[in-house]
């Protein structure tokens, strides 16, 4: 049904043109669900683009077929690729919470697009509607479809997503990172409903992600692609399962598995600095006084409450509860891993340890020590340098308009570890090396740096803080696997040469059970579970625990390498 | 590597871009001639030996009537007009920027501050902003051009005449910049690196201009770009509506208001000579303004 | 929304009680009225006892003690200059200046909405171009002078359009009005345009910017990948999402075009408000400035809280609350 | 009442364009300000009593000359036994609302002008006492014999005794509107037909007037226009017949058009300088600070013979401005022929009497000029003040509007000012009691001699001249006071402010030194 030969789409900049994608091949049958796998800039979303018209300008198609049935699609002009759009090919974006327009109704949006296709009543395409939407699992759906975007939760709206994708019966979508953005329970009822599609109604469905567990749950067929170039295509089992091409290894290797623990990934040699060898200097500044002992951090009761927004005048307005009734122990020189899906309250949680956040109530201990929340912590107060946080964004984590060395130097000189300016230099150049960087990287700018690259650096700031215990929010879920894996291992590293006390969260369950020893589940504020990671993950107790196991996309057992 | 682009960027296209390098010499050739008036200029405006009423009226020198001493003509005075307008840019320019620097400052300042401390201080702040933008830019200046003439002796009102135009507008300015910064400060709290430089314990004043200010520079420069090219037109409307400077030490728009009496009159260049010079500075600064703007949000292209 | 509106009323009132104090103290310092009040003959002595019955030389605190209890009261006192109520010079005005508002506002926006969208969808076109081109230059170039080489063109060389006043002007209740007659539509054509011209700018650079902004978001692209028809597009997705910001600063912008028509009145003689407190400058008229004032910020009050109502319908979010 | 339907056609009808061009006998005319109110005698400046000049009507009236004749008083002669004058007043005169006048409204009106609410009742500070003899004849006494009496109270308007008392204005309005603010009831020519303060004000002819109509206006209207520019486009474009003033730099513009012409003539108002007499030391000097150097005759002569006035009529006011030699311009009585010549521009002469006083290096000091009072007077100030610095004077110039300006003069704030001054009375005595006697707070002299110039001798002669009723006796005395204050140099008289108006071809107008603009010697004529 669709032929992709030999694309090519380039895009013109002031140093000449860019290859985006070259010589891509693939095809889709009806009722296919085609995984178009790969890291960010592989160029998969610029394949999708390009076979639906809607590349960025000014990036165009330089050469290659697309075919589509018996179209050309190529040869159509401005119009009839338009009229083209939705009525054959379809498409689905990865956020839900912005691909509706919010200022029109679900129902008008829905209508508007099946009459401009198709020549029947508003009435027809109206009980359409309703009928879509049920079968896409909304219920109510008559009375539910005069409503506005925004009352909708992510997952329904990604329905209805999928239902205007679908409403005119296209025969190919082409879902770009459609999950990526959910929590894994509306993940996997979402790739339900896809495969359903394309199993009932014979949509074939080119679907792009970077997440090879997805693809292993659903996809048919796959194409891996790197650097805008196909690296190879088959059957998903064929080519996840039993890998040939040295990427498709290296990327299996690099997804952590839930079932069971990896000491470390298998990441090759080339890619990744030995974090053992170098950065002796740093390493010994690290060890040197008072690191003998690992300490522990306590938490007992926390709650942490907003005001929640006033809208009426007579009534007070209900606290938003973001924490409730928090307790565990993090004992000293280990990891405690923290999970939780979006709303769980987990980076509130790291927000009232790190003082930017003043709990409601309970209290935290610190080796010992009570550790006041929010404005009560003083800005001199010792737990400003014991406790370190590496955050989610390497893009945002890093001030862009500071040099790198401006930025490792800043704990030195806040916390009096260094005074001279020369030896903070060094210090600095040497716990670059430390973390797997070059000392080149010292006089350059954050954005110079890959994502993985800038994490490191994130790493390095935390450790000339000398800290003790470090936090690590969601630290590797905007990079890719490969770097992940690289990241991960790094962190392992540091803390077992520096008994450093982890506290790690993430939304992402195989990543946690590679690093934490003990584990706290969260649910909207609130602890479901907590125990040793093991015990956590092969016997939960919660219902809700055992449910986001077995919604978590695995690779099946026969692929593991 | 980004900003290394987009400093090369920024200058690619800029070479790309003929209107822009037009207005960059532009404002660039106004701006040297403004600054260097006292030694380029045929004769001193401000010293009234240096000219004579016998003089007066004379055309430009294309005009049959015209003088080659005089190449651009002279108003009712006998002063020189290429000598009045560049002393008169110098003036504009010199209130335009004060009073553009004074906003900047003021504005960044709260709009930094009510961002960063956000709660009661923030509403305070966007109060007096409300009250101050419930206040256009004219009566603002109407306002503190009253009250300066009420609490200055009148000599003392002479001297600081330019010091009273450049707060009144410099108040009319402030709020744009404030309510900017302000927004950007509140997207940039959010960001991870403000959190870090916070758990930390560092200042606030350094967390404020250190790490924030450097962030948000961009749409402020738009801002100031912009502002720049409204406070020269405001100090032009000012001198219109005859508060503005006196006759005996004339910024663009004085000029433009003496010219405004010979309108029908037969004198043109007494009008449009410094209006096309006032036109033509604006234009260049909003022409680089714009340039800026695209520049900082790519989207705009 | 209840609350919404009646926080943004003790806002309002906060703001008004604000510019009442500055209104009146600072026009206290803008000079003597008494010397403009009296002629040239009248001595020392007469001018000392007008002062003191007008309650000049009373202590600051009660001067404004009485003026704004004066004007809760709504006695806005009398002008000096004419010795007529304040309240009754204003209202007369009144009409004169918002219908010159209003029409300049509708030109900004008629104009300048359609031409921002174009703009917006064709960024590279030559039209696109010449009309940024246009606009800049418009701008650049200050009120009054547009205003005069308007007069200067279509009043006096062409004698096409008059050159001041409102023409013809019918009364319906107590509002005068130039909108019933030919020669009143006649006088409002210059000086609505020349008020207008800043305006339309700002209004078409913010369309396009905000338009452009709005093009970009993931709904166009999905309702572009789903073939909603162009038209449809542009006007009722881009569009309506771009009103959203621009309504705002539209609000905002209504102030600002009250307090320009200060020139605009000037330069075309339009018997406004703005000519009015032009005058009472002039005149040292105290009580008119004040008042002028307050009704200036009431009137930018009045129209952001009509934005805020009207940011509610246009935005459902604002309207109904989240379920999830 | 100022609903308006000129030309004008309700929406919704047959819109039909109509010319904009005027009735043959309405007229359109404008001017730079709004009479600020009705009421004649609430505030004493020349927009509300020339405006109100042609509703109200005085006792005597100025003719076209300025001479003054009778108007509601046919005769007035001296009293016999008692200082002041007796007016016989005219019969048959009915005011615009039909009330028959009477001397009780001649009366009524003293009363309400000498109130301390009138701004006029200046006017009134020689009048001791005012005796309704029978219903047309009333006595003015003074307390001295006051010759010029009868020509001082031209502008003095009567209104309606029963009219005023009905309607609750029987006092001017002083810090509130009353009645006679928004509404008039005079005998004069012309009655209200509408107001809009501030925007236009209509007046229609008053059927029932005494005299003789000489004018063809049916509806007349007035309009302010602020903006000089505005104002003469108005008149270019046809909207208006006629306009006071407009700038000499247009003047070559409106008569080189088809269709308009220009009216020159010269006001009564001098234009001149006056200096800081009375200071011990200059104000505003770098240079001397221990002196006032003004206090020398030598040096204000210096200043006077280096103004270049020739060089000021042709560029700054294009020929239009006769040199002035003393304070009243030659129209006026008690002008002094004797005294007529002025120094001349001599910057040599100016030179050596500055050396001659020691200041042959010359010195600085403060001007203050007023920018927004004269034709002109910011730019003759900036040529003056690079005229001195030709001689070594050099001028400190500060400018300022009105507003500001008389309270620094007030305040004695200066070492030098400009000044300009029309005659209230239109008689030599009128500067010399303002200007150049002594500063006398208790009297009321010399109020606005700032610089407080004194001369004894000219102290001894004011109450002389003002009681002189001999004419050549009187001419002696006010030649001497003349003399003595050109040789001493009391101000530097520069000019007379020229008086310029336009007006479309068609109207034939008379235009008065006093700058009032007189509708009832209008004419409209047919548009060629």
């Amino acid at each position: 049904m669709l032929r992709v030969e030999n694309l090519t789409v380039k895009f013109p900049s002031r140093f000449g043109d860019v290859t985006a994608v070259e010589n891509m091949a693939m095809a889709i049958a009806p009722g296919e669900i085609h995984g178009l796998v790969g890291e960010s800039g592989a160029g998969k979303s610029t394949v999708g683009a390009a076979i639906i018209g809607l590349l960025q300008p000014p990036g165009f198609v330089a050469d290659g077929t697309l075919q589509l049935g018996d179209v050309d699609l190529r040869a159509l002009d401005r119009f009839e690729a338009h009229a083209l759009r939705g009525k054959r090919v379809s498409m689905i974006f990865q956020d839900p919470q912005t691909s509706l327009n919010p200022l029109m109704r679900i129902e008008d949006q829905l209508v508007e697009t099946i009459l401009a296709h198709e020549d029947i009543s508003a009435d027809a395409a109206q009980s359409r509607a309703i009928d879509l939407l049920e079968e896409m699992g909304i219920e109510d759906a008559s009375s539910r479809m005069r409503s506005y975007p925004h009352q909708f939760s992510g997952g329904m709206r990604q329905r209805v997503v999928i239902a205007l994708a679908i409403c005119t019966n296209p025969e190919l979508i082409i879902a770009d990172e459609p999950t990526t953005a959910l929590d894994v329970a509306v993940q996997s009822q979402v790739l339900d409903l896809i495969r359903r599609l394309a199993d009932v109604r014979k949509v074939g469905f080119m679907l792009i992600t970077h997440d090879i567990g997805v693809i292993a749950q659903i996809a048919d067929t796959v194409t891996m692609m790197r650097r805008g170039k196909r690296i190879e295509s088959g059957p998903t089992a064929e080519v996840l399962g039993n890998p040939s091409h040295a990427y498709t290894k290296q990327l299996m290797d690099a997804v952590p598995p839930l079932d069971r623990k990896i000491d470390r990934f298998r990441v090759p040699k080339d890619e990744e600095i030995d974090a053992t060898g170098q950065g002796d200097a740093a390493r010994a500044w690290l060890l040197g006084a008072e690191r003998e002992t690992a300490v522990g951090l306590t938490l007992e009761g926390i709650a942490v409450s907003f005001p929640g927004v006033r809208t009426s005048m007579w009534q007070k307005p209900a606290p938003h509860i973001a924490l409730q009734d928090i307790s565990f122990v993090v004992r000293p020189g280990s990891i405690m891993g923290i999970v939780g899906e979006s709303g769980s309250g987990k980076s509130t949680l790291a927000k009232t340890l790190t003082g930017l956040i003043k709990p409601s109530d309970g209290t935290m201990t610190l080796a010992g020590a009570p550790l006041p929340g929010g404005g009560a912590r003083a800005r001199k107060h010792p737990s400003r340098q014991l406790i370190q946080m590496v955050f989610q964004d390497p893009y945002s984590s890093l001030n862009s308009r500071h040099r790198v060395g401006t930025i490792l130097a800043e704990p030195l000189w806040l916390y009096g570890l260094v005074t001279d300016k020369e030896e903070r230099r060094k210090l600095c150049i040497d716990m670059l090396r430390l973390v797997g960087m070059l000392p080149e990287a010292i006089d350059k700018y954050p954005h110079q740096f890959s994502g993985g690259q800038r994490q490191r650096i994130a790493v390095a700031r935390a450790l000339l803080a000398r800290p003790k215990v470090l936090i690590c929010d969601e630290p590797t879920s905007a990079l890719d696997v490969s770097i992940q894996a690289q990241l991960l291992n790094l962190l392992k590293d540091l803390q077992a040469s520096f008994g450093l006390t982890v506290l790690f969260i993430s939304h992402n369950l195989s990543v946690v059970r590679q690093m934490a020893d003990d584990v706290v589940v969260l649910r909207n504020g609130r602890i479901q579970e907590q125990g040793p990671c093991a015990t956590i993950y092969e016997t939960p107790t919660a219902e809700y625990t055992k449910e986001l196991l077995a919604l978590t996309p695995v690779l099946p057992a026969d692929w593991r390498p | 590597m980004l900003a290394f682009i987009k400093r090369y960027e920024g200058l690619w296209l800029f070479s790309r871009s003929p209107a822009v390098i037009l207005a960059a010499i532009m404002a660039f050739g106004i701006i040297l001639g403004a600054i260097l008036a006292p030694w380029i200029a045929p004769i001193n405006p401000y010293d009234l030996a240096s000219f004579s009423l016998m003089d007066g009226l004379l055309p430009p020198v294309w005009d049959e009537f015209g003088s080659e001493k005089f190449l651009l003509g002279t108003d009712d005075q006998g002063r020189d007009m290429i000598s009045s307008i560049l002393y008169g840019a110098r003036l504009s320019l010199i209130i335009g920027i004060s009073a553009m620097t004074i906003a900047t400052v003021l504005g960044v300042g709260l709009g930094l501050a009510a961002g960063y401390f956000g709660g009661r201080f923030d509403a305070i702040v966007m109060r007096i902003a409300d009250i101050q933008l419930a206040l256009p830019a004219i009566l603002t200046a109407l306002l503190i051009d009253g009250i300066a003439r009420g609490i200055l002796p009148p000599e003392m009102q002479q001297n600081l005449r330019v010091t009273v135009l450049i707060i009144a507008i410099a108040l009319s300015l402030w709020v744009n910049f404030a309510r900017t910064a302000r927004a950007s400060t509140f997207v940039q709290m959010n960001k991870e690196y403000v959190q870090a430089a916070l758990i930390q314990g560092q200042h606030p004043l350094r967390v404020m201009f250190v790490h924030i200010l450097p962030n948000i520079l961009g749409p402020l420069l738009v801002i100031m770009t912009v502002d720049l090219a409204s406070a020269i037109l405001l100090e032009a409307t000012l001198s219109f509506l005859g508060i503005g400077l006196p006759a005996d030490s004339p910024s663009l728009g004085t000029l433009i208001r003496i010219g405004m009496q010979f309108l029908l009159s037969g004198e043109w260049w007494i009008l449009w000579i410094p209006t096309l010079f006032l036109v033509a500075l604006v234009v260049s600064i909003n022409v680089l303004g714009d340039f800026l703007r695209d520049v900082f949000n790519p989207r705009l292209r | 929304m209840v609350y919404f509106i009646v926080k943004r009323l003790v806002q309002s009132a906060f703001v008004m009680l604000a510019v009442a104090f500055l209104a009146f103290s600072l026009f206290r310092f803008v000079g003597d009225p008494i010397t403009q009040m009296t002629g040239v003959e009248t001595s020392v002595a007469d001018q000392e006892r007008l002062r003191e019955d007008l309650g000049l030389n009373d202590p600051y605190a009660l001067q404004f003690a009485r003026f704004t209890g004066d004007m809760l009261k709504g006695d806005f006192g009398f002008s000096y200059r004419t010795r007529q109520p304040v309240a009754e010079m204003i209202a007369t005005r009144i009409p004169a200046t918002l219908e010159l508002g209003i029409v300049a506002l509708l030109i900004s926006l008629l104009v300048g909405i359609p031409a921002g969208v174009y703009t917006a969808l064709r960024p590279r076109g030559i039209a696109t171009q010449a009309i940024l081109m246009v606009t800049l230059v418009g701008v650049s170039i200050p009120t009054f002078v547009i205003g005069i080489m308007l007069i200067f063109f279509f009043g006096v060389q062409l004698g096409w359009l008059p050159t001041f006043g409102r023409g013809g002007t019918v009364r319906l209740g107590g509002w005068e009005t130039s909108f019933l007659t030919v020669d009143g539509w006649r006088a409002l054509i210059l000086p609505a345009f020349t008020l207008g011209v800043y305006q339309l700018t700002l209004t078409m650079r913010l369309v396009r910017a905000e338009m452009m902004e709005v093009m970009r978001s993931d709904y166009i692209r999905f309702a572009t990948a789903r073939g909603v028809p162009m038209n449809r597009l542009y006007f009722k997705h881009a569009l309506a999402n771009t009103m959203v910001p621009v309504i705002t600063i539209i609000g905002l912008q209504f102030g600002g075009v009250i307090a320009f028509s200060i020139v605009t009145e000037s330069v075309f003689q339009w018997p406004g408000m703005g000519l009015l407190f032009l005058e009472s400058i002039r005149f040292v008229d105290i009580p008119v400035m004040g008042v002028y004032l307050v009704v200036i910020a009431f009137f930018f009050v009045l129209v952001n809280l009509i934005v805020d109502m009207l940011y509610v319908v246009i935005d459902p979010r604002l309207r109904i609350r989240d379920v999830s | 009442m100022s609903r308006t339907l000129r030309k004008s056609i309700l929406l919704g009808g047959v819109i039909s364009m109509t010319a904009l061009g005027v009735q043959a006998e309405s007229f359109h005319w404008a001017s730079t300000t709004d009479p600020q109110t009705m009421d004649p005698h609430a505030v004493n400046s020349a927009p509300v009593l020339s405006f109100l000049n042609n509703v109200y009507e005085g006792l005597v009236r100025r003719g076209q000359d300025m001479a003054i004749e009778p108007s509601l008083a046919t005769s007035w002669e001296p009293m016999v036994g008692d200082n002041g004058w007796r007016f016989n007043l005219r019969q048959d005169v009915t005011f615009q609302d039909g009330a028959a006048f009477t001397a009780e409204d001649v009366m009524f009106s003293y009363q309400r002008a000498s109130n301390e609410a009138a701004d006029v009742r200046s006017w009134f500070s020689p009048v001791s006492e005012v005796r309704v003899v029978d219903d047309f004849t009333i006595d003015f006494v003074t307390s001295a014999p006051n010759p010029l009496f009868p020509s001082s109270i031209a502008n003095f308007m009567i209104l309606d005794k029963d009219w005023a008392t009905a309607n609750d204005a029987t006092l001017p309005a002083r810090d509130a509107e009353n009645f006679a603010t928004m509404n008039v009831n005079g005998t004069g020519p012309f009655t209200l037909s509408s107001r809009d303060p501030g925007v236009k004000t209509v007046l229609a002819p008053h059927a029932a007037w005494w005299d003789t109509a000489q004018h063809n206006v049916t509806e007349a209207t007035f309009t302010p226009i602020g903006n000089s520019a505005t104002g003469l486009a108005a008149l270019l474009s046809g909207e208006i017949d006629f306009i006071q003033p407009i700038p000499l730099q247009d003047v070559a513009q409106v008569e080189s058009r088809d269709g308009f012409k220009v009216l020159e003539g010269e006001e009564t108002r001098v234009i001149m300088f006056g200096f800081g007499h009375e200071h011990d030391t200059l104000l505003y000097s770098s240079d001397v600070t221990d002196a006032n150097p003004f206090a020398d005759p030598r040096v204000r002569l210096a200043a006077a013979h280096a103004i270049d006035l020739a060089s000021i009529d042709r560029v700054l006011f294009r020929g239009k401005i006769e040199g002035a030699s003393q304070l009243v311009p030659a129209n006026i009585s008690g002008y002094s022929d004797a005294n007529a010549d002025r120094p001349a521009y001599d910057p040599e002469m100016a030179k050596s009497l500055l050396a001659e006083a020691g200041y042959a290096d010359g010195f600085s000091f403060g001007l203050k000029c007023p920018n927004d009072r004269y034709i002109n007077d910011e730019a003759l100030c900036r040529a003056a003040a690079s005229m001195f610095a030709a001689v070594g004077l050099d001028a400190d110039l500060s400018t300022g509007p009105v507003r500001d300006y008389w309270p620094q003069l007030r305040e004695d704030d200066f070492d030098m000012y400009l000044l300009g001054w029309s005659p209230g009375s239109f008689d030599m005595e009128h500067p010399i009691r303002f200007l150049m006697h002594s500063q006398d707070d208790e009297k009321k002299l010399g109020s606005w001699n700032f610089g407080n110039y004194s001369n004894a001798r000219v102290d001894e002669l004011l109450p002389l001249i003002q009681q002189e009723i001999d004419a050549d006796a009187r001419q002696a005395m006010v030649d001497e006071v003349v003399s003595i204050t050109q040789d001493e140099v009391a101000y530097i008289p520069l000019y007379t402010q020229p008086l310029i108006w336009a007006a479309k071809d068609n109207i034939d107008l008379t235009q008065r030194s006093d700058n009032f603009f007189m509708l009832r010697w209008v004419t409209v004529n047919e548009a060629n």
